[in-house]
Parts: C-alpha cells; structure tokens; sequence
C-alpha cells in the first residue's frame, strides 16, 4: 500500500481535505472575527445603556473623552499582551511609565534636549526598562512576577529621586503637550494622543499576528520548552518581547506626561493591574498562548466605558468600584460562555 | 561502495551521561551506517531517549565523542543538532498546542514576505505540499490542541521529515499510531532512506524490527549490550539481551462465562459529534478489549462513560443500578477508573513525586484518624508499586518528570492499580512499555479480573488485545460493529469490522 | 452671560436645579467627606445639585483629570477644583473658561488665573503652629521626627515645610531626625513610626502631618509603651481615634482646618459665580490648634468630625 | 531476571537505589529541610547587615515590630499560598480583609453582637467571600485573575458603602484591641498578634503539608486535568481551597481592625501585591504545584525585616523602594541558582 494508493483509495476524506483548501480558511476566518464582534457585545451593551441613561454620554466630546482616557492604560495594555501571551507578565508597566514620563522631564527641561529627541529617548528608555525586565527573566531566569515587582518599586523609587520629588513642567518645550492634547480634527476636540493609540493599535495587530515576533510569543506561551526545541532562541526572543513591551511604556510616559503638561513623579502604581486586566478581560489567559490585540483594546474600552459612564450618571463614588467589578465579573462570564459554545 | 559509505554515517563512542542518582548512560558505543534504519531497544529506562537527547543537543554527554561521517563534533543545543541535519522525533510531544499545525511543522523556519510579514497561507500552502507528498491528511490550518494524541504523532513525524535530515531519530513513534498507520510510517521510513542517510528507530514493538531495521543496538541499563544484523537474529535473542532472561510464552484468553448481571453496562451512548448509539456490557472476572482504528471513538467512549465529555444520551449501569455520572469524581465513587491514552496531559502530575503520583486516585484511603495523610503508609505503597511494576527510579521521592516514558507510564498504572476499583478503563496501558514489563501487566490485568473485577482495555496494538481480551468490541466512526469473543477473532477478522465505515483517519 | 448660556444645558441634565461639579483631591479620607458635607450643606442652602468626587490617592494626577474631563463633558454651571497639579489641568481648566464654566478652586491654589478665586486652609501657617506647639512641649531642645503622609503633593510638602521651615528658624535647640513617609495609612504610618522610634531613643517629640499619619503615631507609641510624659506627639486633623488620643493623653494636640467651611465656601462661591456676582481673590478658611485645653469649645467642636 | 536479581545485579545505579531505600525518606526530609534554612540566607544576611548598621535593629522590641509589622501581611499571604499552589491568584484579599474590618464593626458597634461572636462572623464573612471567589473560579469557571479582580473592587465599593467612608470604631467592646495588641509576654511587649500569626503558620503549614486539602492543592496545581481524571472533585476542593484563604483573609481583617481600634473603610488596595510577593519570594510558583508555607514565611518576613531596617537606617524615601527592589531581584536570583544546583 503506497501513500499514493492510500490517497486515492479514500473518498470522504481527501474531499475535505481539498474542501478545507480555500474556502473553509477564509470561513474559519470569518467566524472568527464574527466572535470577536460578539466579544465586543458587553462593551456595546454598556454604550447602549448609558447612552438611555444619560444625555451626555453618547455626545462626541464624552466618546472621545472616553478614548482619551482609555489611551495610556490601552497602549500599557498592547504592549503588554506580548509579555502575557508568551505566559509572563509586567508589574513594572505603571511605575516603569511614569519614570519615563520623569526621564522625559529630564531629557527636555533638565537637560534641555530639542523635543524630537527627548521624546525618541524616552521612548527608547521605556525600551531600556523593557530589557532589564527581559535579561532578569530570560537570562537569569527569575520569574516574571518578581523580575518586573523589583522593577516596579525601582521605576517607583528612581522617580522621585530623579525628580527630586517634584512635578517637572515642560517650560522650555511648550508643544511637548500637543503630542497627546492637539486637537487634530477641526471643530472636535479629538486629540492627537488617541490618533497615536489608533496607530499603535495597528502596529500592534500587526505585529502579533503576522509578524515573527507575535508568532514566537504564541509559541513561547504555548509550549516554551517544545519552542527551544525547534532551534527557536527563546531567550532572544523573550528579550526582544519585554523590550517592546517597554516600548509602548516609553510611549505611554510621554503620552501621560504630554497630557498633564508635566512629568509627575508619582503613581502608577495600580495601572498594571489596569492594563492587565484589560488584557485578560479581551480574553487573553495568563496562562499564556492565547490573546489577540483586538481582545485587549475591546477590554480597554470596556474599563474606560464603565469609569465614564458611571461618572457621568453621577453614580455615587463608592459604588462606582462595585458597578465596575460586578460588570468585569458578568462580561468575562458571558464571554466565556460564548467561547465554551463556539 | 564508495570510501564514503565506509566510514559510518554517525558514531558515537564512550558516552556517558548521569542525572543525580542515576548513571542513565555509562560508555555507551553506537554507529549508524549510510542508509540504513538502526533499531535500538532496550528496557523502560534503559537510557534510550537519554542517548538520543544528547544526540538532539538538549543534554550534554558527560564523556564520551560523536562523529559525523567521520568528523569528530560537539553538538551544543537544538538548532546546532538541525543544522547538523540531525532530526528527531522525541517520545514525548513538543508541539504547541495554541499554534496550527503549519505553524507548529514549520516554527523557526517561517518564510517572510517583503522581509517583515508572515504568509500564514503560504505556510498552509507549504504544509498541505508536504502532506500530500508524506500521504497525511491534516488540516494545515487546524490548532493541534484540537488533535488526538495519534494525530500529533503525525504532525510530530511530518515535522521531522520536512527537514533536509541526513539523520533521522524516531523514538518510539509508533507508540500511539495503530497497524495501518504505522504501515505508512514504514512506507515514509523507507523513502527517506538514501545512501545520503540513516534512521535510528526506538520501539518496543518488537515485530516492527524485522520489518524496518537493518541492525539492532541493544542497551541494557545505560550499557551497551550487543549489535545484531536484524537478518541474522529473532525476536527471541533479541528479547533475552534486552531483558536478560526468557519470557513466558503466549497464550490466549478464552471467554468469562458470563455469569450474573454485568458490573458495567452501556446502552444507547452517543455523543454530539462522534459516538452512535454504543451498547456493552463487561462482567465481573473479564477483560473487555477494544479495537478500532485511530478515531473510531474509543477513547472517546471511556471518557463518555466516566462522564469527562458531554454525554447526549445514553445510560450507564453499574452492578445493576442506573448511575449519575456527571464526572470523573462521580464515576470514582462508584468505583470506575479511567486510565487516558495521554499520559504526559492526563495522567502524571509531572513535578510531582512518584509516590504522589502513585497514590492521587486513592488518596482518601490515606487520612487517618484526625483527618492527616500518613505519609509512611503512601511511601509504603509507593515502594509496593515501584518494587511490583519495577519502576525504574532511584526513590519513591523523585519527580515523575525524571523518569523514563515507560517508567512515567507505569507509575500510571500504578495509580489505578493502587485504587480499589470494580471497573477499570484502561487507554492504551502498554504505550511505551518494554516487552518483558508488558508482560509483566497483562499478568496483573489478568490477577485483577480474576480477582472479580471488571476491565476495559482500549489498544491500538492489536496482537495485544488478541493476547489479553476475552471479548473484542471493535468500533468504527463512532459504532460499535461487532463484539467477539476472543476463539472468534483474528487480526483480519478485526481489521474487516474496524473499517466498516470509511473512517476518517490520519490517512489520506 | 456665560452662566445663562450653560444654564440651558444644565436643565437637560436631570433637575432645573443648577448643577456644581466638586472634583476633589480624595473621597475616602474623613478630611474629603467633611468637605463633601460642608458642600452639601450649601447646596441645599443655595438650592444647587452638587456631585463630589476624588481620585483613590492624592499620587494619581491622572485619574483626577480623567474626573475634570468628565465632569466637564456633564457641561456643569460651576466647577469646584482641588488639584493635584495645577498645570496638568491646564488645558481643562482652560477648556472650561473657553465653555464659560467658572471655576472655584478649593483646599490648596490652582496656580493659574482661571479660578475665580480659592477658598483654602494656609497649610505652611498651619503647619508651623504644629511646629510651635511641639517646640513648647518638648521645651525648644531634643530631637524630633515627622511622619507625612505624602512627599509629592502639595499639602504634603507645604506640611512638611511650613514645620521644617518653622524649626530652622526659631528653634536652634530642636534636631529634626527623621521625615518619613506613609501615605496616610494608619498601619504602614505606626510602622513605620515604630521603626523611627527603635532608631531613636530619644525622641521628645513627633508630628504626623494628616490624620491617618498621626494616628498612625499614636499606635506606635501605644504598641511600645512609651510613656506619653516623655514623647509629645503632634497631629493634624481631626476624626474620633485623634480626638480620643487628645483626651487619653497620648496626643500633646493638633492642628485642624475647617473642611465643612472650605465645602460650604467652595459652593457658595460657585453660586456666587454662577449669579455673575464679584468674589474675592482667597477665601481663607483658617485652622485652630487643638488640645485638652479646648477640645470641647464650641467653636473647635464646629470644626472637628469624627 | 526477577525484579531482586535486577537490584542485585547493578552496581552503581541499583546501589544508590537502596541506600536511598529505607533511610532514604528521612534522609530527603533532612536535606529538604537543610535546603529550607538556605532559603532563608537571604534572610539571615538581610538582619546581620542591619544589625551592623544599626545598634537599634536587633532589639526584642525592634524585633518584634516587625513581627507585627508581618503579622496581617503574612496571615494573607499564608492563605494566599494554598490558591497559589492551586495554580491560582487572589487579588481580593487586601480589600477583602478591609471589608472583613468594616463587617467587624457592623458586627460588634452597628449591630452590637458580643465579642466572641462578632470574630467569629468576621472570620467567616472572609471565608464568604473566599466562597464566592471559589464559586466564580471552579463553578462558573471565570479565570482566577479576573474572578478575584472583580471581587477586589466589590469588596473596596462596599466597605465605603457599608461604614458611609467613616471609621467604625469599637466603642462598645473595647476588648476587640486586645486580640492584637494584648501583650502576653510580661516584660517584653510581645503582642497576642503575633502569636495568633505563629499559630496560624503552624495550622498552615500542617494543612498543606499532611492534609488532604493540601495535597490537592499540589495535585491541582501541578496538572488539573489529570487530577480530575484521577476521580478527584477538582470543583469541589478549589471551592474549598479559596474558601479557605476567605478564612484567612477574615482573620487578617479582625487583626487589623484590633490592631487600629477601628474599622477603616479604605486601603488594602496593594496589599495583594505585598502578599503575594511574600509568596512567591518563598518560591511558590506562580504556575502552580510548587510552593512551602516555611517559603511564605520567610518572604513575608523578608519584606518587613527590610522595609523596617532601611527606615531603622534612616535610608530617605525614595530610595527605600528602590532598595526593595534590588534587594528582593538578588534574593530570588540567589535562592533560584541554589535551587537549580540542587
Ligand atoms: N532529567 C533527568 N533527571 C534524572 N534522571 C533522568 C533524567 N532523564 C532521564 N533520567 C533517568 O535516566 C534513565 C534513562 O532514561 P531514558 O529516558 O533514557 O530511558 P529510555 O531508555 O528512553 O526508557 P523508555 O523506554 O521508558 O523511554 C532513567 O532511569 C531515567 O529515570
Ligand atoms: N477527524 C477528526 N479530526 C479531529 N478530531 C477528531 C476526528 N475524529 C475524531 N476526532 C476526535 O477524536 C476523538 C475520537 O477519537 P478517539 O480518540 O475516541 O478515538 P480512538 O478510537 O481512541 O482513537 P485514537 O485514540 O487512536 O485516536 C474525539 O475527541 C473526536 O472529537
Ligand atoms: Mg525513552
Ligand atoms: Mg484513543
């Protein structure tokens, strides 16, 4: 029995496999994107509520407000679902953000630097954050929990005593702030900062899923020993996925310090488990292997939704956090309903 | 013959390699001759998978010099040995399951368009020309979590046969693939044999050598015992070097009188996307084989009825009594245990010790009187267990992960064996396990069915269930086509209800 | 003009009632409950709806513009603003003049022109009475320490160095050895409290700069048993646990603002404003010191809470 | 060859088989737990370098500030181990132990319940919640990380709702302090705190080491599905097992609410963080079926003995945190290097 004869003597199967060729491709395709429209079914059951709620919510200026709000965390989020899909995670993204924002500061008004290049080495400092918490994972091997919670209270403690403690302003470069608050379309104030969010959430897309890196972080994720067993340099790889991931954090320092015209020295603390929890809620697992771009800004949407509308139909303060965790809870249920059934 | 082909094709001298408390290799010597299929066998931990992991670059010898056609080399990690043209196939899976087989075939090889981006459907493209060209039928773009175990086996043999290997190491490959499939496996050996190459072939199903392998490397407890010219020997000689002793002769079950009420009875089982309509009975003191093609629905039976999947209908009933069984837990409790076909996944608890491993289903016997495990009593039964299913392990307390594929398979049996059950499933026991120890367990399924218990035993090996069932329900696409008793059946017999239906297999 | 213009707005909103926007430096702590009630209570006076709000920690500047922004979109008649950071709200504040939302800063200034005006306790004044106070008691010699609640915020610093700069400069004698911070929780501020207390022996005096910080104080001299003749504690703030260390004597006393005022004040203003009346540059809401002596005067017991 | 002349027959391999036969299980336990007082070098050299610095570190009473500085920290993060080793996370437990304070004082000011029962419904108004994050995980099957996210900020919301953000104070049963603060070493202000905390390590340490609760902790976190199949009620015993840790969380609660002689509505958000750095700096793994209660111990106490001593140092702010930082990185890279050579 050649293979030869083995593939001619069989019907049904050959069939579907020539069946699978092009069509059912393009249809799993398709079916998948139709999910992630239902994934995004929570974030739009909370726009319709509020939008019967309040007045004010569904207004132009309130949804770009609610962009503008999702930015920073959103783009701590992107790169941070390159980290959590390869099964790691990032404490130091809050934090590691705001001493950017700091060295931002620094590189502009302390030392006087002209903005394209202030804002291109904080950006790269961000990146130099990213792999200091990539060489302590991938090459001294300590877990990512703890490599990125010492860079946490690291960031945290270097910021303040870069700064002396005190809010840096941008005197000598005025239009640092424009980067996040120009407004780019006339008549909305529709700033720059979530133009850049949109950018990078392409880049993002991009990146993860028809890239060689978003490839190597699914494969870590899923398998890292079976990786390193195909000839894949892990550790390089690994490397090269918390340096970008520290890249988007330089970019959301400058985002954030652009936004409030001044670096502040202090906070952050908390975003990480923001951003992380927008990751997971778009259906990354922590557990590595499985995520998608798409997941993590409907995730970031659904936390900066919440937060608006709450605020805006004036929920009182403390129950605020309650509605928030109680949606979180009912949305992540429903959306794993949906995936057992699919 | 050329002065090429008389140097070997690769050859290894002195190796040794020890782990702490093991000498799992000591001046081992092997060489492999342009174009040919070495076997190499030896007992569960005899350091087989050790040897070729050096081979593979993931260990690294203690001692000991490798040469390649000749030239002497160090081997120093995974994409060192790829480049070197070695390819291999480990015992144990290293697929990622969250990638699409494609993927998973060609990862650290992708091909990028316009220098950055990826062409996933060329990537398909290229996986479904491979298949086509290795007679597989795999859906390229399909996630290889999504795969039985079978199946991942394929898409493991395809990945090492799409290098341009000069040596190709299988360790035990057919260890999950049943008669058919292994019959293309051979068919793919004997294409990629060329004067250019070899293949190191590691099996326990010693009928296999005779048909594939050119010579025979034996090792015995991290030793090399013997070369052999396959032509020149049988099975028997071969055994003893193995084993270093004569194994009992075969003989064949005939049926239980089947007696008062069964213990197990299945009727009217089906399930969303496989089973139809299956029915059975198993009683008290029988072994119950089952035979079938890779997914005809066997294990998905046992998981149906342990309740690990969603039945759609079905009722199940133990020693007369209709039961609930909703999970594992429930059919536990009523005394049903199920031993899966996927041991690295579902069966060990790798970081674990043996011991923990040993007694995981029967852990409640071990609470005493306030409510503490006796940690003398588990080592006990550990030591029990390592001594009757010689487990090759220098303690009780050393990880599962440690050991060798069949040992971690014993310490899986071990576990049901351990707990007190009517009714026992058991998936594919023997995959991995040395000839003298297989033996050694169908004498133990046999004590524990004599003892008045009730065993289902699930086999893609069928010379196995021929040897040990007393009746044979063979499946086909998700039916059950016949159930014989044993006086009835021969592999022919089997094979012709076993393909009742045009199954979907892993074959075109 | 402008007052009308958003008036109309407002209406859609809810109520026919005007609609002030309080957006707060916290809401947790008792000092920013008080000021809420304070708030209210003029919104009932003054027949206005009021919402209060405050990010979680005084450390995030971000949630707090995130909180103008939104508040800003509710298209309120009157913005109540306690910044954090008074540029990092530039463009909001700026925004709101351009809506012709008036703005009434609240607690500490809002250094910018937009504010109609700011209604607010003098903390470095405030601050060296503590300093005062603490220099009597330990009789202008020995060493001191601090414990502050917060190093980046401005009520923080100026808590800080209205004491310091109170101590450099009248009391040769006292020995500021330590500044530590807790962020205002009472557990990590006793702690840490404890640790400044082991290092230095012989400590006369000690100031917890809000009132989780001084309470904070307070179980670490409890936890250790010092005997409060010997170690004068200093607070600020008021709250029941302060207010019970002052009679006990583990409290020497403390400085407290007036926060029903500075809420009662801040809405009040933005009603002013709303009306197109004319306010004044600050509205200074004062601070007493406090201590057995005075502790139940009415005019301290109208600005305590518990 | 029966399985004795097998034994027989091998020199080297079957010889150190049975040497390791019988002796073997004491000999293991004793290297285990010669390899558990190497974990705590970092420790030991972490106090010898304070006591050096400082002639006010290595006092009983210095010694025993951090003591209770540990105590509510280290009784989370005891809990925490058992979800941890399950190969999950609770992010619930620093607001879930400030609402278990606020529910104390509902208890025994609002409602005015006497002392005894008052603890007693605190501690189970923790295992409630432990409950319902249980049910949320094994039931409804909500990942770990969201599960207890959610319940995170529920449990901050209600604390703020149910006290009205004011401090409940415990002016009916004046008692209630004792249970943390009551010395009971006479001479030395050695807190009841404490020894509740040394008790609860031991019950801790004997639940995971030789109960059956532990065990399955290990079990499942090691492979769930394989322990599912092993006919183990995996839904049952995780149910159980976050329940537990509720208890914990409860029993924090009471302490921290004694320990300030009120019920503060606010704080506990970091606090997880802080525990379960504990956790995993004792070097329970993240991913499940590794840890040890004497590893939580020590990296609770690793936390407060530097936190304590930098302050005792008199280090300025802002490079404590930084401190901790580097301190905790060399610590888990030492003891990972020890543990791979072993
Ligand atoms: N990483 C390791 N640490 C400790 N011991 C090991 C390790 N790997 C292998 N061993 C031991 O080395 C010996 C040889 O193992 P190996 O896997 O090579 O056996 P094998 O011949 O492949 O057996 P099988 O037929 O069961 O697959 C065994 O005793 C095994 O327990
Ligand atoms: N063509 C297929 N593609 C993917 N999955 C399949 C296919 N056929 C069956 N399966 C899945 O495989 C399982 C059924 O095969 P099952 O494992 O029960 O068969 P088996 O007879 O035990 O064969 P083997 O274990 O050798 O594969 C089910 O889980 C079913 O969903
Ligand atoms: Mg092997
Ligand atoms: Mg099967």
């Amino acid at each position: 029995m050649s293979p030869t004869s083995l593939t001619t003597s069989e019907n049904g199967s050959a069939a579907a496999g020539s069946a699978l060729d092009a069509g059912p491709a393009r249809f799993a395709r398709l079916r998948g994107s139709l999910q992630q429209l239902l994934a995004a079914a929570s974030l739009i059951v909370i726009v319709v509520f509020f939008s019967f709620a309040s007045s004010h919510f569904f207004t132009a200026n309130n949804l770009v407000s609610i962009l503008t709000a999702a930015t920073v965390t959103g783009i701590l989020a992107l790169g941070t679902t390159f980290v959590i899909i390869t099964g790691g995670i990032d404490l130091s993204i809050g934090t590691g953000m705001v001493f950017c924002g700091v060295m931002a500061g620094v590189f502009l008004t302390y030392w006087g630097w002209p903005l394209w290049a202030g804002v291109a080495a904080t950006v790269l400092f961000g990146a130099l954050l990213g792999l200091i918490n990539g060489v302590n994972v991938s090459v001294l091997g300590i877990p990512p929990f703890i490599a990125t919670l010492g860079m946490m209270l690291i960031a945290a403690g270097l910021s303040l005593v870069i700064s002396g403690t005190k809010p840096i302003y941008f005197n000598d470069t005025p239009e640092f702030q424009d980067i996040m608050n120009l407004s780019i379309v006339p008549g909305l104030r529709f700033p720059m900062g979530v133009a850049i969010f949109v950018v990078m959430i392409v880049a993002a897309a991009l990146l993860l899923s028809r890239t060689i890196v978003g490839r190597y972080a699914f494969s870590i994720g899923s398998n890292e020993a079976a990786t390193a067993l195909s000839g894949v340099n892990v550790r390089r790889w690994k490397l090269t996925i918390y340096t970008l991931s520290g890249l988007f954090v330089g970019l959301a320092g400058v985002l954030s310090a652009s936004r409030l015209s001044s670096a502040q020295p202090t906070g952050g603390m908390g975003l990480e488990l923001e951003a992380i929890a927008a990751v997971v809620i778009g259906g990354t697992s922590l557990q590595g292997g499985k995520g998608s771009i798409v997941g993590t800004v409907i995730g970031a949407l659904i936390m900066a939704t919440l937060t608006n509308g709450l605020r805006i139909i004036s929920v009182p303060q403390e129950w605020q956090s309650v509605a928030v965790g109680v949606v979180i809870l009912i949305a992540v249920y429903l959306d794993m309903l949906r995936r057992r059934r699919a | 013959m050329s002065a090429v082909a008389a140097t070997p094709l690769l050859e290894l001298d002195g190796v040794s390699k020890g782990f702490p408390g093991v000498q799992a290799l000591d001046d081992v010597r092997l060489d492999l001759r342009h174009g040919e299929v070495l076997a190499l066998v030896g007992e569960n931990g005899a350091g087989k998978s050790t040897l070729m992991k050096l081979l593979a670059g993931i260990h690294t010898p203690d001692a000991g010099t490798f040469r390649l056609n000749g030239r002497e080399l160090a081997i120093e990690g995974p994409r060192h040995a790829q480049e070197l043209g070695i390819s291999i196939i480990h015992q144990e899976f290293n697929l990622m399951p969250d990638l699409t087989v494609a993927q998973n075939i060609f990862i650290g090889r992708e091909r990028r368009s316009a220098g950055v981006f990826l062409d996933d459907r060329a990537l398909n493209r290229r996986a479904r020309d491979l298949f086509d060209h290795l007679g597989l039928a795999l859906d390229p773009a399909e996630p290889v979590s999504r795969l039985t175990v079978a199946r991942q086996q394929m898409v493991e043999i395809a990945k090492a046969l799409s290098f341009d290997a000069k040596v190709l190491i299988m360790d035990e490959p057919t260890a999950a693939l049943n008669d058919a499939e292994v019959d293309v496996l051979f068919e793919l050996i004997d294409r990629f044999r060329s004067p250019e190459t070899g293949v190191i072939y590691i099996s326990h199903r010693m009928e296999e050598l005779s048909r594939i392998s050119d010579r025979i490397t034996v090792l015995r407890d991290g030793r090399y015992i013997d070369t052999l010219d396959t032509a020149a020997t049988d099975q028997r000689e071969v055994i003893s070097l193995m084993v270093g002793r004569e194994l009992g002769g075969e003989q064949r079950p005939a049926p239980v009188p089947s007696g008062a009420e069964p213990v197990l009875s299945v009727r009217g089982l089906s399930t969303k996307h496989l089973l139809r309509d299956v029915g059975f009975d198993v009683h008290a003191g029988e072994i119950l084989g089952f035979a079938g093609l890779m997914g005809a629905g066997r294990t998905e039976v046992a998981r149906a009825i342990v309740g690990a999947d969603r039945r759609e209908s079905g009722v199940i009933t133990v020693h007369g009594r209709e039961a609930d069984i909703r999970n594992p837990a429930d059919a536990a409790r009523l005394g049903i245990g199920y031993l899966s076909e996927d041991r690295k996944h579902l069966g060990v608890l790798l970081e674990r010790s043996v011991r923990e491993n040993v007694v995981l289903a029967s852990l409640r016997d071990y609470v005493g009187a306030l409510g503490f495990v006796r940690g003398g009593r588990i080592e006990a039964t550990g030591q029990e267990y390592v001594r009757k299913l010689r487990i090759k392990t220098p303690s009780t307390g050393q990880l599962v992960r440690n050991l060798s594929g069949g040992n971690q398979q014993k310490v899986v049996i071990a576990k049901w064996l351990a707990k007190d059950c009517d009714v026992l499933i058991f998936d594919e026991p023997t995959r991995g396990i040395d000839v003298g120890a297989k033996e050694e367990i169908y004498v133990l399924l046999r004590e524990l069915a004599d003892q008045g218990k009730a065993v289902v035993m699930i086999s893609s090996e069928l010379p196995e269930v021929l040897r040990l069932a007393n009746r044979i329900a063979v499946m086909a696409e998700g039916r059950l086509t016949a159930v014989l008793d044993n006086a009835d059946a021969t592999q022919e017999i089997v094979m012709d209800h076993a393909t009742r239906f045009s199954a979907e297999g892993t074959l075109l | 003009g402008c007052a009308s213009d958003t008036g109309g707005e407002t209406a859609a909103s809810g109520g026919d009632k005007p609609y002030v926007a309080l957006v707060s430096k916290g809401f947790q702590h008792q000092f920013w409950q008080a000021v809420k009630t304070g708030a209210e209570q003029a919104a009932d006076e003054y027949d206005v709806e009021i919402t209060f709000e405050g990010p979680d920690t005084e450390a995030d500047v971000e949630q707090q513009i995130q909180m103008l922004q939104t508040a800003l979109d509710k298209s309120p008649a009157a913005i109540g603003f306690a910044a954090l950071d008074s540029q990092a709200a530039g463009p909001l504040l700026q925004q709101a003049n351009d809506q012709g939302v008036p703005v009434i800063a609240f607690d500490s200034g809002v250094d910018s022109d937009i504010p109609l005006t700011t209604a607010a306790t003098d903390n470095l004044a405030a601050a060296a009475a503590a300093a005062e106070h603490l220099a009597d008691a330990v009789g202008h010699e020995g060493k001191v320490a601090m414990v502050v609640h917060d190093q980046t915020s401005v009520t923080g610093q100026q808590r800080r160095d209205g004491f310091v700069d109170y101590m450099d400069a009248n009391e040769p004698g006292i020995e500021i050895v330590d500044i530590q911070y807790g962020g205002g929780d009472q557990a990590k501020s006793a702690d840490l409290a404890k640790a400044i207390l082991s290092a230095n022996p012989d400590l006369k005096g000690i100031y917890g700069s809000n009132e989780g910080s001084a309470i904070g104080v307070v179980q670490a001299v409890k936890e250790l048993g010092i005997d409060p003749a010997t170690l004068a504690v200093v607070g600020f703030d008021s709250g029941q646990a302060q207010m019970d260390a002052i009679r006990d004597g583990l409290m020497l006393g403390a400085i407290t603002q007036n926060p029903v005022g500075i809420g009662y004040e801040t809405v009040k203003a933005a009603v002013e404003a709303i009306d197109g009346k004319e306010l004044p540059e600050t509205i200074d809401t004062g601070f007493y010191w406090y201590d057995t002596s005075n502790i139940d005067d009415d005019e301290i017991q109208a600005v305590l809470y518990e």
